[in-house]
């Protein structure tokens, strides 16, 4: 019988500390994945945020940096320049990429620097307990927003992908979606050329990755992919933002 | 190698260059300009890398990252620039980075002014960042001075993989003297086999990390943290006491005010009053000792700490005196630097005051 | 010796330069130096003003206060530092600038008019280095040939020819007051 | 025919395996792992193709796939 | 009013909002999430705005804006944020500005830990910031208390034209206690006249400021700050003497530490040993003259600060004794919490020793 | 005889300390006389960024906060959420609004925050002597970047104006030049239209502003006027890039 | 009298609201009370556990080491947390869950069928309540009124139907230690 | 006519009001103000057509113009 799906080497053994039917352990599992495919994790440091992900570091199977919030970019930056030939990556939240971090991501956008760039959409701080985050939804009830995101109060989410393509030393930037088999195994595929696109030297590639957060939404897992369909995939369409050739 | 003419700031770059330092993070402020622009035009020339960040945050955590390769990385800034670095420095400390840091204080609080400064002290030595760590403070009085020290830093970071600050202020940065680059002593280092450069199967993976989940397990790394840091204050402390053989009075003062300071001592002596000063060349580390051996002798009638702030080190000389003989302050603050007569005129009150 | 002098005026009358022409001069003689510029935000079209000490001792504050020489180029300089020349120290002026005259008796005055003598050498920008002459002159602090060498390695070998005219500049301050 | 095996002490019983199965022959355990969760098993193995959809949706890495 | 059960956060939430804070700019950080869930569900219904700001650098100058305005403003946060505001602290502080900032303290340095600790004292009293400046720091024990100072904490802020600062922990934010709402004594206080509010014409401009690029403009802004804080040390210092008639040692802890020291003192007594306790309520301005008073009695043997902290708040404990008596320390770090029996432990040695 | 021009009461009789023929002079005029003419510098509250228009404070005549590096539009924000009829501006420079303060200027776009922002770009950090900015051209030499910007090494300029643009609570992002009359009498135009938008409470308005530096870039006033014109603007086109109706 | 009480199960078990529910009954009978969650970012299926003071004086420290009492729901609470019963001190265990029997011969312990009692009233989530009616019952610390009282502020009036079968869970578990 | 006021002490002698006058009439003067700068001035006051240009361009707000 031959072997048609097992854990892949590019994560330790150690249980994931994510709460049941959040998709975080789905992406790690396909970056993972990635990186074993391609033969990198030898050479791979991986950053880790702070956010539910924070412990992204006992997970991935190579050497790994702990950023603080919102700084993995920077981190990032300061290990790809000493180590240029090495495959550096960083996995972030929408609290610590999209809010936080915000210039980091973006100047090392800017400066083309040739990192990957796993970025997890949730529409919440999953780790602090639910909390608005800027890509919470028009009408979200979060800790924070009690009432719903108030657009006159609280503005409007935040498309990471679509601004990020407007910057000249972006090389590929796609939003992708883990709600059914079908986008986990295109996700797959776009997360593998981000990180390819670091071999082949093209620069910045960074995937939007929607994902779920049931506890803080409040829902089943399944009904969490449901409501990502539903909600999340109008306010954040699908698809590759920018790529350079 | 001949002495060469050169500006504060330059000679700190181009000592860290000639310790090893490859790679630099900074972000322009002044009084330290000098020192990314030096680095800019000599890091590429030796296979470096110069890099102005989009801010101080993203520069110490470049820096961060940097280090935690292995590498031998600075970063430097002033002021508002410090403060922005603190939860950086913090986690630094907290993942036993080596790095250095250079601070050429300005004055403050917020904007304050550029003009020269030591109201970062407490910041600097006591923890500007949150949680339990220090770092090794270097406060040079010389270009000289700045540039053994800063050779030095690089050495003492790696060994006790901690960061190191060296602690200037604007004059020291602006001003111009004769320097000479010499090697400081060896010493043997460990390699470093923590750094993340890639799992080449061979060891187990490394990860650079603060967070300790446990309380036990993180009380337990603070605890050997701070069993390197009693190492450090054994080893690595450097004071230079002078003139203090039958001092009656001993100024304590570091960086550029220590100099001021021994105009006064040569001033004093001409009116016949013996004054002696202790300067702090580690100001963390602080030199204890040198303090608590002059606090027992019966000739010395009190201390003055003499800074370019409101008092800040002077606490330090409290503590190392421990109300064994009285500990006055003077200083001024804003930019403002304190003259050599307002010194020698609160020595004669303190006298008077004594007698 | 100890040297302790207080050069300013407006920025881009080389008040910097010559600071560090003196600094390097005295270097080059093996004594003990320091240059500390004031600076500041205001630096463009603001004053400049640098302290040099030169002397065979360490030197100990960088910071001159009480100068044994104060060298103006510009009114507003004078009014500012006329009273940090220490009792019997030098002023020199830069008369070309300045039609203003010292209030203190207890100092040594000497006016160079130092605008019209680089106009007559034909390089507008060298009247720093004719102030820089005088104050030598006065107090043989280093020799003019140390500061020449000092030029050449600020200037670069590429910029020699520059040379010949800061002598003359230089010389030109000197006989102001002999 | 195909088996699919459940790293049991792993699953945490979201049952997003149990919603993607074609076959619909997943379903969770009466037993509780030591996390305190009720694990997903197959219940007729037979019917299974192995399409791994499950352990492709798997979040925790729980499931392998052999055919 | 009745009393209410409460969690600390809550509770500190509430009871600025009956201050008259209208305002508040957060970032959510563990453990301090519930207040400003708080306020985002409190602050609309009465008028006010709660707003999350993409981060503590922005909420921290989002109150500073806010706080120019004259408004009472709030912001709160932990360890790695609090760390992101000593710029904009030191900014507060170097422009006169009122505010009050609420930290709850976590395990550090770098990310550490959630679990209550109290490393943060260096940071917060010395001034985490750069330049010259202090803020006034209250550290309540219990949830009452935490209310009753946040509610002083906006008077005091408005009075002197200062940042105040809540210094609890994640034991105090995340507990529950009954508490009563109780307005402060009323002060007077002046209107807020430097408020930029638009310029009606019939005033001068109003300007928020802290830059002051002739060094003794800055010297005097300063100078004048600090004889404010001469006020503030004599008003506004709050202290607790706990059974210190006839002590031997002295315990100094503050916050949810010096509860687990009350019981202590008990246990020592049911043993013979007669332990007392000083508990700053204010850590700054610290309460000297409570352990001068003490220091000079013979009956003291000894001073033993505890805290959640490898020993910060000892230091001021060792220079308001000045050498006087010895002063131990003992503590617990990363998240630990001092058991009374440890704390008893240290006490028996500190007698041993002395006898 | 009439008054042609004469300085507007929007200013007050301070000398500006910048360099001779520094547009920053010009910028500072328009936004004075844009709130003269509408009638609003006696509500208006004006921030104060770090860099070479650090001193605004003393030159605008009305109230005045001067912020911390990058973060005017938060001090901003703080002003306008306790006082939302008062007209609140920023006016920051490339460094303080592109680098640092990238994180602020997004968010407060994000929000929508009804305040006015003043962006001027002159490729450069002015105050501190002249280091490469997020908006240095490619090859252009500063102290940071001694041998000419260099993509490779330090990335691409970025659009400030077009990345915003991309925010949905961005309400009206204009970029000017100040480089010749008449493009500096459009810039009033739009100029004032940022402050008439608040006026009107359409939100966050942005006026990039393409200035000069003539002491860093070590050239007359007069051809730092032409470089701007040759060099910038193609690197930075001109005209509206967002408008909401 | 003083009560410290450790409530320890899995994330979900009313762990915390029981705590809650104790410590509010204790501040309507005028008692000094206090009640300490432990938090952590695990708390999401982990364990969770929380200290409870019941006090006629002052509260010292919230954090209870030495435990008058301590409930265990669940079997990894039991194994953390049975050392913390203070020397005859009580332990009252959760036997549908936990099979084990406690070690220690120094304390008083108790084994309540929580989960089965809780099916049998017909709603599996009152476990918690079955279990704190056990304690109730062996203390007096608090009476059962004062407890229904608090859940009623609590759960709100709108929930005040479920008052009765918590009263039953309450009375169920008192029933087990009679 | 028109007539251009120059507030002397104010001008950094930018030359940026001389590049574009039309007229061509703005220079510097000999003059040095107490800045240490040259002020412009205008040499031909009467072929000044009051068109502002170089009020507009002039960043120190130095010209007032009438016509
Ligand atoms: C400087 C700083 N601010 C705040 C926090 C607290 N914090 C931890 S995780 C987090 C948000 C995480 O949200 P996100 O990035 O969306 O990740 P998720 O948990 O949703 O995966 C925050 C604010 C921190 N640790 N450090
Ligand atoms: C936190 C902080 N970092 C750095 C500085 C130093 N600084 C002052 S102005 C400036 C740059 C200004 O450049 P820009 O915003 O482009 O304005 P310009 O001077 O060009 O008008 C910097 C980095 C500071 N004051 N504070
Ligand atoms: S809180 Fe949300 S994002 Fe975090 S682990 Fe749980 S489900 Fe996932
Ligand atoms: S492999 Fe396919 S059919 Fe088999 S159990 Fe998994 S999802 Fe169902
Ligand atoms: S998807 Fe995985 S974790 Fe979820 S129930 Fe199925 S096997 Fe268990
Ligand atoms: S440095 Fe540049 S931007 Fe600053 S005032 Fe001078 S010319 Fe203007
Ligand atoms: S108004 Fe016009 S014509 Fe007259 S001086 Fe000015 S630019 Fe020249
Ligand atoms: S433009 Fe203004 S500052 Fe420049 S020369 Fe003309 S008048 Fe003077
Ligand atoms: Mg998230
Ligand atoms: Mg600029």
């Amino acid at each position: 019988m031959a072997v048609v799906f097992d854990k892949t080497k590019g994560l330790t053994d150690k249980a994931f500390h994510y709460c049941p039917g959040c998709t975080h352990g789905i992406a790690h599992r396909l970056v993972a994945e990635a990186m074993e495919e391609l033969g990198v994790l030898e050479k791979a440091i991986g950053v880790a945020p702070v956010g539910c992900a924070v412990f992204a570091y006992e997970y991935f199977n190579c050497d790994m940096q702990e950023a603080s919030h919102g700084r993995a970019p920077a981190v990032a930056t300061g290990i790809k320049r000493v180590l240029p030939d090495n495959i550096v990556f960083t996995y972030q939240g929408d609290g610590d990429l999209a809010s936080i971090g915000t210039a980091e991501i973006i100047h090392a956008a800017a400066r083309g620097e040739n990192i990957t760039v796993i970025f997890i959409n949730n529409t919440t701080y999953g780790m602090t307990g639910g909390q608005m985050a800027p890509t919470t939804l028009v009408g979200q009830v979060t800790t924070t927003s009690p009432n719903g995101r108030d657009p006159m109060l609280a503005g409007y989410p935040i498309k990471m992908s679509e601004m990020l393509a407007t910057i000249e030393g972006a090389a590929y930037i796609e939003r992708v979606s883990l709600h059914d088999i079908k986008h986990i195994k295109h996700a797959k595929k776009s997360i593998k050329k981000a990180f390819e696109n670091q071999i082949n030297k093209k620069g910045f590639s960074l995937i939007e990755v929607l994902s779920t957060c049931p506890t803080n939404w409040g829902v089943s897992p399944k009904d969490a992919m449901l409501w990502l369909e539903k909600n999340m995939i109008p306010n954040f369409p699908l698809g590759v933002k920018k790529e350079v050739e | 190698m001949a002495k060469v003419l050169m500006k504060g700031n330059e000679a700190i770059a181009e000592a860290a260059i000639q310790a090893g330092c490859k790679y630099f993070f900074g972000y322009p402020i002044t009084p330290q300009n000098e020192i990314p622009a030096y680095m800019a035009k000599k890091l590429p020339q030796i296979g470096g890398t110069f890099l102005q960040a989009e801010s101080e945050v993203a520069a110490i955590n470049m820096v961060y990252g940097a280090a935690g390769t292995g590498a031998r990385v600075m970063t430097s800034s002033s002021g508002p620039g410090i403060s922005l670095k603190q939860e950086g420095i913090s986690y630094i400390a907290g993942a036993d980075l080596p790095c250095v840091i250079v601070n050429i204080v300005r004055s403050g609080p917020g904007l304050g002014g550029i003009q020269p400064a030591q109201s970062d002290y407490f910041q600097t030595v006591k923890g500007g960042g949150h949680g339990d760590y220090y770092m090794v403070v270097y406060a040079p009085a010389t270009i000289q001075e700045a540039v053994d020290v800063t050779m030095e830093a690089f050495d003492v970071a790696d060994q006790y993989r901690t960061p190191v600050t060296i602690l200037g202020d604007g004059m020291l940065g602006q001003m111009m003297e004769p320097v000479e680059f010499k090697q400081p002593k060896k010493r043997t280092l460990e390699e470093k086999s923590w750094a993340t450069t890639g799992y080449i199967g061979d060891r187990p993976r490394n990860i650079i990390n603060s967070l300790y989940i446990v309380p036990s397990m993180l009380e337990d790394t603070i605890r050997k943290r701070f069993e390197r840091y009693e190492v450090i204050k054994k080893e690595e402390t450097k004071v230079e006491v002078y003139n203090c053989e039958d001092a009656q009075i001993i100024i304590a003062a570091y960086g550029t005010t220590s100099r001021i300071c021994r105009s006064v001592i040569e001033a004093a002596e001409e009116i016949g009053i013996k004054v002696g000063l202790i300067r702090p060349i580690t100001v963390w580390p602080f030199p204890d000792q040198a303090f608590e051996e002059y606090a027992n002798k019966d000739a010395v009638k009190a201390f003055l700490a003499v800074e370019m702030s409101m008092g800040q080190m002077v606490e330090d000389v409290r503590l190392a005196v421990n109300g064994r003989k009285p500990v006055h302050f003077t200083g001024r603050t804003g930019g403002m630097v304190p003259t050599p007569k307002e010194i020698l005129d609160k020595i004669k009150i303190i006298l008077e005051e004594v007698n | 010796m100890t040297e302790q002098v207080i050069i300013a005026g407006f920025g881009g009358q080389g008040i910097m330069s010559i600071g560090q022409m003196l600094t390097y001069a005295g270097m080059i003689e093996d004594k003990n130096v320091s240059w500390l510029p004031s600076y500041g935000p205001e630096m463009r079209g603001g004053t400049a003003n640098c302290n040099v000490t030169v002397s065979d001792d360490m030197v100990g504050s960088p910071i001159v206060t009480e100068a044994s020489a104060v060298l103006v180029l510009n009114k507003p300089s004078l009014d500012k530092f006329e009273s940090f020349v220490r009792e019997k120290g030098l002023l020199i002026v830069n008369s070309s600038l300045i039609d203003k005259k010292t209030t203190r008796n207890d100092i040594r005055t000497y006016y160079i008019p130092a605008n019209e003598i680089a106009a007559e050498l034909g390089n507008d920008k060298i009247a720093n280095m004719v102030m820089l002459g005088a104050y030598i002159e006065l107090t043989k602090v280093v020799a003019v040939d140390s500061v020449l060498e000092a030029l050449k390695k600020v200037l670069g070998e590429s910029k020699a020819g520059l040379i010949p005219i800061n002598r003359q500049a230089l010389e030109r301050g000197a006989a102001c007051v002999n | 025919m195909s088996k699919v095996t459940f790293n049991e002490e792993k699953c945490k019983g979201c049952e997003l395996c149990v919603s993607v199965c074609p076959k619909k022959i997943i379903a969770l355990a009466d037993r509780i792992n030591s996390s305190g969760y009720r694990p997903a098993e197959v219940k007729q193995m037979d019917l299974c193709i192995g399409c791994a959809f499950c352990a492709t949706i798997c979040p925790d890495v729980v499931i392998k796939v052999e055919k």
